[in-house]
């Protein structure tokens, strides 16, 4: 079995390819024979209940965790190596966390254009241009100069996208991104999020979100238990899966008035 | 007012000459002496002036060497300073150090220029007051106390057998003794005869303690360990205290140890 | 820019007199409301403060009627003798300013160093981890006294070719020595209450380490260990007049030199207010830049 | 328990070796990894071992080739004659010890209260947070010396009928009064690091302001500034040797008597050792209690 | 005009009574002439744009923030008064964070028994035992002696639901419970918010959740710049509302494939 994205064969390098993944905590196993590949300009998109694993599978992608064992590939590389240099990993990689984790001690502004400055080496003044180009689009222009603890939740989340999106990644990473949003404003990051795949970006996902998934997926993949259980197109996953496990979690998925 | 003539008879001062002497600054003597320098040891801290004890008989050894009043330079140390390894910054130091067989091994003492008992100044109404023997003292359950660094602790522990509260200096000392905080203060006579009658309110000198010179063996001037000059100031100690300028210089700063009872 | 220019335009949509027509006015309700609360808070402030006062000067009346006031003024507050030897005091402080100075900017930055390898996790790094402990350890616990004793005379005493044996600055030395060990701590505990997301979300962002450490970890840490830094700050400027037993006088030492010849110990009380001259301003200060900017970031202050 | 009983039952869920059908074996690749990375490291760790150990070498032979070596060494570190005083100086340690378990727990507490009063938000608590800050600036910023000074002198002098003259009494309380200022200002810090959402969650589960700092705040607050909080008992711990200026006689002042008499400092590196015995093994629990309670806590560890 | 709920008249007197308030932090107004009232045994729903007011609100009502004007009643005792004590007025009301803010030196199980030992006074391994079975409830048992930080998103949030559930409070607070919940457990805790209805509890929600608004609330109000644009019962608000904000909104709403 090749996993999600490898039906395929003779495709050229995808752009991620995780193979036989696994992770634990202590004696608690996270995630376990995890693989699949995300091939470019596409979006993979997991689905699957609180706690299944999502978050972290995001995290060892970033290497902010040490896999127990599996192989990641980025571009072919892989980066998951012993001598591999994370910080040279993650400047390809773009990442917007559940938790938004704001700099508190930064402006929302400061937040936004520390990694430009100060990664990509871009110019202040651009920088700032950039930034609130990006601002006016999320409609949080008049909040540039607010530290991120007097924003309402929905607003220090747009800061958390919009601030990894001034990066320009190969590859993004977005957990939960529409978890503390208003409805509207799910529309707006979905159709951000739409644009940046017709700019070519390749992402990884992981939402609670199916009409997230539906709209923006090339491949969903359902996650039990540390576990890819099914994967496939949104519409065969999300409407005509063949599991029971899966069949579960979309009836009760959609018994939640989502979709 | 130090002698200036009275030593260049001695025939040891050709090879004891400023010229011969390595001294820390060539053709100087460095006298060291402590911050603030006490009374009457030393006359209004002010050492240059050559009053005091401590200040005249620096300067009656210099002479002794050959040094004229202008070629001596005063310089001053802390206790911890004065005993340190390594250069030191002084060719002898004076501030009541008692010479030890111990010490000698750290450093090298001229031969005393003074020997005194230590005494006791205490108040009048103390419980100490009256009391005539050593025995009365640890029969009263005395409280002494003693400035740190100074041999006065010894006398209380070895010759009393009594436990001392030890302080910084004779300031801190003395102000225990006002707030009745201790019942004795043990010091060496000459101060015990300043601190009893100027700083002490009522205060009096219980008596010297016998035998309390018999553990060292007086003051002596503090040089490095092994200093090449140390036998010419020995011989320079040595030749005032022949020819009287000692004696002369005791009776013109230091009050008569007979004022004060000895303590058996 | 005048009031006519701003209407209408953008930039002014947060005016809320102009939004919501007309200066708003508080109802009756909050006006009774408020100054309801300003009654009580005045009423209680004002228990308190009564409170306060009854109590020192209650202290103040034992003090100044006990029998024994008069010889305790003369002994600790005689101003004019003060006064005459205050020049000499603050001549000695220049000593603790200076070698504080020197001083503290060395022992901010090595004790910045030892936090950071402290708290470093690179298995790498265990052997200066292991060195660091050990630093903390031992010059934290030996007193001070000690150290500026080995080092201000022990090192001369080697009489190693090119080694300064100047009392100065091997004394500051020995005064860095300790102190970085005290600092580093203090670092250390502000760097462990950054939570590790922080460090995630900068990584994830592409920040190297150092990086992460100078604009993400170390500005959130060091602001939350002022108040310490401070104490450190402080504790220092008097500490440098440790190195007094090498021979140099400062402040403490001055005042010490005074009352050993007077018996009288208002030098150092005068040594203390010159002390509090220059700590209390800087104290102040730093707390108004601390609470300003906690205010700034931090919502929801009132719970 | 034996192991058949739990077979079967809920409660073995979690045990992964049963869940997953027999022990996982990390993968070749995972293996050569975990070699790699293990080489690696040690190498690293190599390097950094062998890079101290020149540096700390080198500094050795110089050491202890240089000229004075030998005058040093006996001046310094004479074993047989620190052995001979060694008594004497665990002896004076006996009031270090007992000063600063009586110290330390009266300091904990009322800088605990300022702490508390300082980072009250209550505007009827200001006379009181005025009064606290004033307390703080000024006994943090006076020497010590003179605290106890005023305090070990001053207050005898005043005669009041029924106040104690017994310096040890008196020194204890100077040493708390100046401590408490310190350790006031580190739980401070604790306290402002602590977010107010904590609070907000509290109150609004109904908790008291009183509980809400005993079960939220403090524990958490006090958590992160344990480093500086053991530095300030560190430095109690010798600092309460101050108060042999009213005639006590502490470790420091045991090897002071000692080196008056012999002249060598000896007797203060005894005094430190002996001081280290108490404060290393101190640290080191502390320490590792911190670490194994930030570990258990904070997620995301190796960012 | 009386505001949401106080159109029919004679009633007997509602549990939360709020009028005209007003809040502002510096130069913005958050909220503004905000009136309504929550009968006994009902939910009110309040639903807007991301910054539009609701959390804010509900933290005027728990007292957290000092309103600028107006009045707050709970069972017809003015608790904006100058003289009441909060800790009082607390003790009738829970309330769920948005941010969770769970206590991270605690385990789940001392979260979660804090209060009722502490402030109910109730014996701890009854504290206890109820805790298990709310944990039971809501999937977590295995997680009672983890520390917060060591949770998923969605564990986190659950945790905060079962603190503020454990106190049986007299009005409920809600503030985007379901946020971080994935769609199943959205459904889980959708039931238990109508079982906690069902059982007569009063409640206040701010939610982004359309469909949760819909099967809960009595009444629904639509926030839009810090004021209450409309109000209704769900049927009314969410199908046919009045005014174009509102249907700009809901409209969105549904585009964005919720409800
Ligand atoms: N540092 C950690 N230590 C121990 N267990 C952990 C740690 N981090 C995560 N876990 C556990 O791993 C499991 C998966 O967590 P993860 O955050 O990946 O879930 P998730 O799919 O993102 O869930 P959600 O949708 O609720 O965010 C959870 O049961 C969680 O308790
Ligand atoms: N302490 C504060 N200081 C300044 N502005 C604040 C503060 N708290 C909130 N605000 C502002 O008040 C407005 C309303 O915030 P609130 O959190 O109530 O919105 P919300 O409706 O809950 O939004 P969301 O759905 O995103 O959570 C926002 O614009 C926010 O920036
Ligand atoms: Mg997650
Ligand atoms: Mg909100």
């Amino acid at each position: 079995m090749n996993g999600p994205s490898m039906n395929g064969s003779g495709m050229s390098t995808p752009v991620l390819r995780v193979e036989k993944l696994r992770k634990s905590f202590g004696d608690e196993i996270v995630l376990q024979d995890i693989t699949f590949s995300v091939p470019e300009h596409t979006a993979t998109v997991f689905i699957g209940a609180s706690g299944s694993g999502k978050s972290t599978l995001l995290r060892c992608i970033n290497l902010l965790e040490q896999v127990d064992d599996g192989t990641i590939k980025l571009d072919g590389e892989d980066i998951s190596a012993a001598d591999v240099n994370p910080d040279e990993v993650r400047k390809k990689l773009g990442m917007v966390f559940q938790a938004f984790n704001l700099f508190p001690h930064m402006t929302v502004l400061e937040n936004i254009i520390l990694a430009p400055t100060r990664v990509q080496g871009i110019r202040e003044e651009e920088a700032i241009a950039e930034a609130f180009k990006l601002l006016e689009r999320f409609g949080l222009r008049d909040k540039a100069d607010q530290y991120p603890d007097r924003l309402s939740g929905g607003q220090q989340q747009r800061v958390a996208i919009i601030r990894s999106l001034a990066r320009n990644p190969r590859l993004l990473l977005l957990d939960e991104i529409t978890s503390a949003l208003d409805p509207v404003l799910v529309n707006e990051v979905l159709s951000t999020v739409r644009d940046l795949k017709g700019e070519g970006m390749t992402m990884v996902l992981a939402t609670h979100e199916m009409g997230f998934a539906k709209q923006v997926a090339n491949e969903v993949c359902f996650l039990h238990q540390g576990k890819i259980l099914e994967w496939g197109p949104p519409e065969v996953i999300l409407e005509n899966p063949k599991l029971s496990e899966t069949r579960e979690f979309i009836k009760r998925v959609h018994d939640a008035g989502r979709l | 007012s130090s002698s200036d003539e009275g030593g260049s008879a001695s025939g040891d001062t050709t090879t004891c000459s400023p010229d011969s002497l390595q001294t820390v600054e060539a053709g100087v003597l460095t006298i060291a002496t402590g911050e603030p320098a006490y009374y009457p040891w030393v006359i209004d801290d002010a050492p240059e002036s050559g009053e005091g004890f401590e200040a005249a008989v620096a300067y009656a050894v210099a002479a002794q060497l050959g040094y004229d009043q202008s070629a001596v330079k005063w310089v001053r140390t802390t206790f911890d300073a004065a005993i340190a390894p390594g250069p030191k910054t002084f060719d002898f130091n004076l501030q009541q150090y008692s010479i030890t067989d111990e010490r000698k091994q750290v450093v090298d003492f001229s031969s005393p220029y003074y020997t005194s008992n230590q005494a006791i100044v205490s108040f009048k109404g103390s419980k100490i007051e009256g009391v005539t023997t050593l025995q009365g003292l640890k029969d009263a359950g005395a409280k002494l106390g003693a400035a740190v660094s100074t041999t006065s602790l010894d006398v209380i522990e070895t010759n009393l057998g009594l436990k001392a509260s030890v302080f910084n200096d004779n300031a801190a000392a003395v102000t225990a003794l006002k707030n009745k905080q201790i019942d004795g203060l043990v010091v060496d006579l000459p101060t015990a005869f300043y601190l009893s009658a100027v700083e002490v309110p009522n205060g009096i000198i219980v008596g010297q303690i016998d035998g309390s010179d018999a553990g060292d063996q007086g003051f002596g001037l503090l040089l490095s360990k092994d200093n090449p000059i140390t036998s010419c100031v020995s011989q320079a100690v040595d030749a005032i205290r022949d020819n009287g300028t000692l004696a002369s210089i005791t009776a013109q700063w230091l009050a008569d140890s007979a004022g004060a009872p000895v303590l058996n | 820019m005048s009031d006519n220019r701003g209407r209408g335009t953008g930039d002014n949509s947060g005016s809320a007199p102009y939004d919501f027509g007309g200066a708003w006015q508080p109802s009756e309700i909050e006006v009774a409301r408020r100054i309801a609360r300003k009654k009580r808070n005045r009423k209680n402030a004002l228990i308190a403060a009564l409170s306060s006062l009854l109590v020192l000067g209650t202290l103040l009346v034992v003090l100044v009627t006990s029998p024994g006031w008069i010889t305790l003024r003369d002994t600790f507050f005689k101003w004019a003798y003060g006064f005459e030897v205050l020049p000499k005091i603050i001549l000695g402080f220049g000593t603790n300013a200076t070698l504080t100075l020197i001083a503290g900017t060395s022992v901010a930055l090595l004790g910045l160093l030892i936090a950071l390898i402290r708290t470093s996790r690179s298995p790498a790094l265990t052997p200066f981890r292991f060195l660091a402990t050990i630093y903390v350890d031992v010059f934290r616990g030996i007193p001070m006294l000690l150290v500026i004793l080995l080092v201000g005379f022990g090192i001369p005493a080697l009489q190693l070719k090119g080694v300064t044996n100047n009392v100065l600055i091997l004394g500051t030395i020995a005064v860095i020595i300790t102190y970085s060990a005290y600092v580093a701590e203090v670092i250390r505990s502000g760097i462990l209450t950054v939570h590790p997301s922080q460090r995630a979300a900068a990584r994830s962002l592409g920040l190297s380490h150092i990086q992460t450490l100078r604009h993400v970890v170390l500005p959130q840490a060091l602001k939350r260990v002022t108040p310490p830094l401070l104490n450190d700050l402080v504790a220092l400027i008097k500490d440098t007049g440790l190195i007094s037993i090498l021979g140099v006088t400062d402040a403490i030492r001055a005042a010490q030199i005074q009352t050993a010849k007077s018996f009288n110990y208002t030098p150092y009380v005068m040594a203390a207010l010159v002390f509090l001259a220059v700590t209390i301003p800087l104290t102040r200060m730093t707390d108004r830049m601390l609470r300003n900017s906690l205010e700034r970031q931090n919502a929801q202050g009132q719970a």
